[in-house]
């Protein structure tokens, strides 16, 4: 018997819940109006997701996907990338959208049942892939783009992010799997969020950390606190900057907690103890920062009202524009399948226009 | 009798087998304490316990494919993807080795189970949950596909479906899981499988159709009446194998069809039945079948939804012009 | 000019368009150093490298997803499969992804790519390596589906699919990757997709076919000469969209027709194709179609395959039956 | 930064390839009469395949996967499985199969083109799954049989085998996941021979060890030397009780050489090194053990003759089962595809045998 192997896995902190310092700073953080941008990006969201949920409610939105509490990670992502990588979401990353240029108005609109919300007008996220709902399958995309950024020899990282029970799917590991054979200039960031829909972490896999997923693909994986911004933006950043100069994949597990239902179809206490919610309330990731914060001078109560007003009125804009926006018209079920539309599709086109005209 | 809904009586007969035979496993994600994302299976892990009734990590093929092998030992799994439009990762599974492993082995291993899913759309959902794709399965030798209509169609055939010896693709329109209300008794009586239900006898022209369709159509069908057309309503509930005989002799009667169905036009069941009656009752048509269904592009976003799927004033316009047709 | 043979025309499109057009990227599993199991990319990687020609890991959703991120970057992905029956761990994402992404983000995003694989029985293959199973794909909209019937027609396809900016799953008839000789100009120039051929004319009767199906049923075309019968074949090449104008055209002139094809039966794209004729063209028809197609059965081990695939004596049994009706 | 969780994989050898012992051997491996069984029934089914491809070279057998070179897997395999277990294999498990008392004729049929290969008349087999040509989806079967076992708490095993190149497939570390979170009763055996067809090991993952790829599901693997049987029959037998006590899944990396082509459709000169062969063949498992035996006088030259004319009988009268078997009756195309035949498949049946007989 010998040993031919060893792995550890590691995890990264910043802050505490508290908002205490539990390490020294990385350069990037050590400057306030940083972390400030991050603040108030994070509470913008926050007040977009509230809204949207309650358009839910009142019958203006399709099922919606919030993303309370994960609020660290997706605008820690965000605020990772630079211009010219190209970000792979799956459906709760309103952060990194928003930090891409994508419109609130669009991510209303896909929710909303417009494929048009898809059609992003930010230059920044024109490559940027749309929300995935089939769970994992974005992997394999993004491991598609990492493939043509290293043929093409360029100085780029694709990005791609997942929750804890994507993990289990098979198209998940075949993408880990390649990109370490082939050491793609790829990040993949699984928010473990604890749940998967009803089903919790632990009964997803018994692997005591997601991040020893990467393991299987021959690269490293890491734990982040995804309630630590900092924490996430660092990891996320040193991913890409290693990504982007040849030197392979890595895997950031992300810890946090899915402080909302599933989405707005779901009612998370038919299976969710109320208890493990409310201490999973203390580690809400914007409060954590605004504690630091706080107890730095770097923010004030004032300057916090004036940031909720300021976050209302850009999201009572970009409903605006979602509501005034007309349904698109028929014929856009058929336009955009084929750049050469075959003439049977014409010829059902036709047919529902005349069709759709009684 | 309190009168139950169709995914009620889903409900209903999964729990009537859970508790009338040991070998009934219900799996899939989600199915355990959230009851599935439609309720079809609530109450079940309560009532059986963990043992009958497991929620699965997130992967399709392995639980298309852990069925098979559970199935093969003689468990009959109910397994649940939780929307038609992720039963694709499965996919390899169900062609490659749900559909083959009796004839694999000459009846050495036997595949009893059924893979349930919440089929097709109108219910405003996002993107993949609302697929028309029964066509699919209706093309794998080996395979039974089956769609219920009504409450009591869907308790009667989820019955047969778990009660036979082979695989089952079982496609629950969920636009219906709620629409009417019907008295179900719970009985375990199954209702036949590879035959069709004729919803409703006529002389002038057949509408065959299936799944939430038959709504619609039946609603057209009994508009019809009062224009003088007296309509016939199959609702062919096992998509595979084809009743044709069913068919056939309706078609014979009135000399006219219209099929009806959601799922893309191109390569759709409604081409198979079409071409099937014309090839073996051409001197009986008096009119070319026509086709109501969805068109050749991916099921759109909702905003769009209601125009993909057909509606009654299609309908009524395909009958027309059949009608019409001399 | 040497003569070349069905696969040494693929080989030499994929030739022909990596020379041609830097964007285009060979990848699947033993392209590489192996030229493929069929040789069909053979001698490619030495020609054009590593960064051109892509051996894969083992795995087939990778293989069809990873093109799919590779063609949104503007890359040409021209991936195999390896065998048909090993398709189907892509199904979710040939069809979930390649057929939607230009829809999805309105034409933000396009996937120009290529799925090959080889197709079909024949060749005393074992299980899974001789799967009929175009028309899983005809059904998907967003796709095209092409078969190639000849070394020429195999040429000026591939080139098209190559060169079309959608997805494009391109099936190769195995069983005729080596039956006949052809020259074959190395000229670049495309054949149009979309569009059937008609690869004999004639008065009496319409065969409609596709892939390694022609060779018999052309067989039959001339044996039918001598009985008197002037048979019009068709390759319809273009599996998805289908070609009905060609197809319409020929059979409201003979009034005749019958189909040929190897999948089974019931779900088949014989039956799409012979509900549309019958469907548009009823009046012109002086015999229902028949169709002379695989059995509804997995395709056997080899020992049975020639039983299974349709041959000359039954397409001729067919023709017969169709001319004698009255 | 803190170190979350640790990880080693070990390699077990008893004999190096000259066939001595490198640590105390286990008590199986104590016995001789075990050992002779052993390189008995590994010089059989070097026998069987040398015919096997033979047989295919002169047209009376279709394409054909020689196991040559892999024999102490496979047969290694098949003394440690138990009467009760399920055997769920791949294409190459010869061994294992005759252990479980399926016929040779039964093997050839498979390969010959007959499905009645696959109807075991074993009574030990009668729940094994037969060879799975899909690479990698055995691995779902089998947890959904462990899955059974586990339910109906059976002190039982399933095993499952399966090539290296196999671990790139999604269904792999699908199954490998699942058998983690429910701690199923099964035993993964990695058939790694450094090649699928012509991709080398190395090009397919760069984890550093196939069993690594158990820390991707939360549970044990390791490496055996997979040319030494006494290691694999040993490290199966431990995996295999561990199963059937409750303890959860295993996942046995066999390290060896696929000294053969990959089929008889394969031709290994085109992408492989005669060097690499040259090297692989000094560490032929047969030999090995004939070594230990020889020097260790449980063996004999003359024991060595008498066992090949055995074993050339034992495979000549196999042939001659499999040779003089007709070929299956039409209707059995249609026969086994459903318990109750629909009447359109009645109806199709007819019309073959009208058809078949002009
Ligand atoms: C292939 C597939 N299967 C099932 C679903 C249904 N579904 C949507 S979200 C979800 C749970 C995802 O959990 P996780 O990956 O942890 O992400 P989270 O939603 O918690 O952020 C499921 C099962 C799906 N969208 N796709
Ligand atoms: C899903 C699938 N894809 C491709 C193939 C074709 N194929 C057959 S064997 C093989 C290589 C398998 O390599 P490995 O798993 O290492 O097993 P080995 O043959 O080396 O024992 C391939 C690609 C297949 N049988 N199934
Ligand atoms: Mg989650
Ligand atoms: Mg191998």
């Amino acid at each position: 018997m010998t040993i031919v192997t060893q792995f550890q896995i590691q995890y990264y902190q910043f802050l505490n819940q508290l908002g205490q310092t539990t390490q020294d700073l990385p350069p990037f953080a050590q400057d306030a109006s940083n972390l400030i941008h991050l603040y108030r990006t994070m509470v913008l969201i926050r007040t977009f997701d509230t809204k949207a949920v309650n358009l839910q409610r009142t019958g203006k939105l399709g099922t919606y996907a919030s993303t309370l509490g994960q609020e660290a990670i997706t605008v820690g992502i965000g605020s990772a990338l630079d211009t010219h990588d190209v970000f792979c979401p799956y459906y709760r990353d309103y952060g990194t959208q928003l930090l891409r240029g994508v419109k609130m108005s669009e991510i209303l609109a896909y929710w909303g049942g417009d494929e048009r919300g898809n059609n992003f007008s930010s230059a920044m996220a024109k490559e940027d892939f749309s929300f995935c709902v089939p769970i994992a399958s974005q992997c394999l995309h993004a491991a598609g783009i990492a493939v043509a950024m290293k043929l093409r020899h360029q100085h780029r990282a694709t990005l791609v992010t997942m929750g804890d029970g994507a993990t289990s799917e098979g198209e998940f590991y075949e993408a880990i799997n390649l990109a370490g054979a082939w050491q793609l200039p790829i990040v993949f960031v699984v928010n473990n969020n604890q749940w998967a829909i009803s089903v919790p972490r632990k009964a997803q896999t018994s692997a005591s950390t997601i991040a020893q997923k990467a393991i299987a693909g021959g690269f490293e994986g890491e734990q982040v606190d995804g309630n630590d911004i900092i924490a996430v933006r660092d990891r996320v950043e040193k991913a890409l900057i290693k990504a982007r100069s040849g030197k392979g994949p890595t895997l950031i597990e992300a810890v946090t907690y899915r402080l909302c239902d599933h989405t707005t179809a779901d009612d998370a206490n038919r299976y969710r103890d109320k208890e493990e919610l409310k201490k999973a309330w203390e580690c809400d990731p914007i409060v954590r920062l605004k504690l630091y914060l706080m107890n730095n001078n770097f923010w004030s109560n004032s300057a916090e009202e004036e940031l909720l007003g300021e976050c209302s009125k850009q999201v009572e804009a970009a409903v605006h524009d979602y509501i005034s926006t007309p349904t698109p018209p028929l014929e856009d079920m058929f336009d955009f399948h084929y750049a050469n539309m075959p003439a049977n599709l014409i010829a059902q086109k036709q047919m529902a226009l005349t069709e759709g005209s009684d | 009798m309190a009168e139950i809904t169709l995914v009620e009586a889903i409900n209903q007969a999964l729990a009537y087998e859970l508790a009338h035979d040991k070998e009934v496993v219900v799996l899939g994600e989600d199915v355990g304490a959230n009851g599935g994302v439609f309720r079809a299976t609530e109450g079940l892990l309560t009532r059986f316990g963990p043992e009958r009734v497991l929620d699965t990590p997130l992967a399709e093929a392995m639980i298309a494919g852990m069925a098979i092998g559970m199935a093969a030992q003689g468990l009959k799994p109910v397994a649940e993807f939780q929307f038609d439009g992720f039963m694709y990762p499965g996919f390899n599974q169900i062609i490659n080795h749900a559909a083959r492993l009796r004839n694999r082995t000459r009846g050495r291993l036997t595949c009893p189970l059924v893979y349930r899913a919440p089929y097709g759309g109108g219910i405003h959902a996002p993107e993949h949950h609302s697929e028309g794709n029964e066509a699919f399965f209706a093309h794998i030798p080996g395979l039974r596909v089956v769609m219920p209509s009504s409450p009591a169609r869907a308790y009667g055939l989820l019955l047969a479906a778990i009660r036979e010896p082979d695989p089952v693709v079982f496609l629950e329109p969920k636009r219906i899981y709620r629409l009417v209300k019907q008295s179900v008794p719970d009985n375990g009586v199954a209702l036949p499988l590879d035959k069709c239900f004729v919803l409703r006898e006529g002389q002038d022209i057949t509408l065959i159709t299936w799944g939430a369709m038959t709504h619609e159509t039946m609603n057209v069908a009994k508009n019809l009446d009062a224009q003088g057309i007296s309509a016939e309503v199959i609702d062919v509930a096992t998509l595979k194998p084809l009743d044709m005989d069913t068919i056939l002799n309706s078609v014979e009667k009135t000399g006219r069809c219209v099929i009806i169905h959601e799922a893309p036009y191109s390569g759709g069941l409604g081409g198979e039945i079409s071409a099937q009656i014309a090839e073996h009752s051409l001197l009986s048509l008096q009119a070319p079948i026509k086709r109501v269904t969805g068109y050749d592009v991916t099921m759109p976003y909702f905003q769009l939804e209601k125009s993909y799927i057909p509606n009654e004033s299609r309908i009524l316009a395909a009958v027309n012009s059949v009608m019409e047709f001399a």
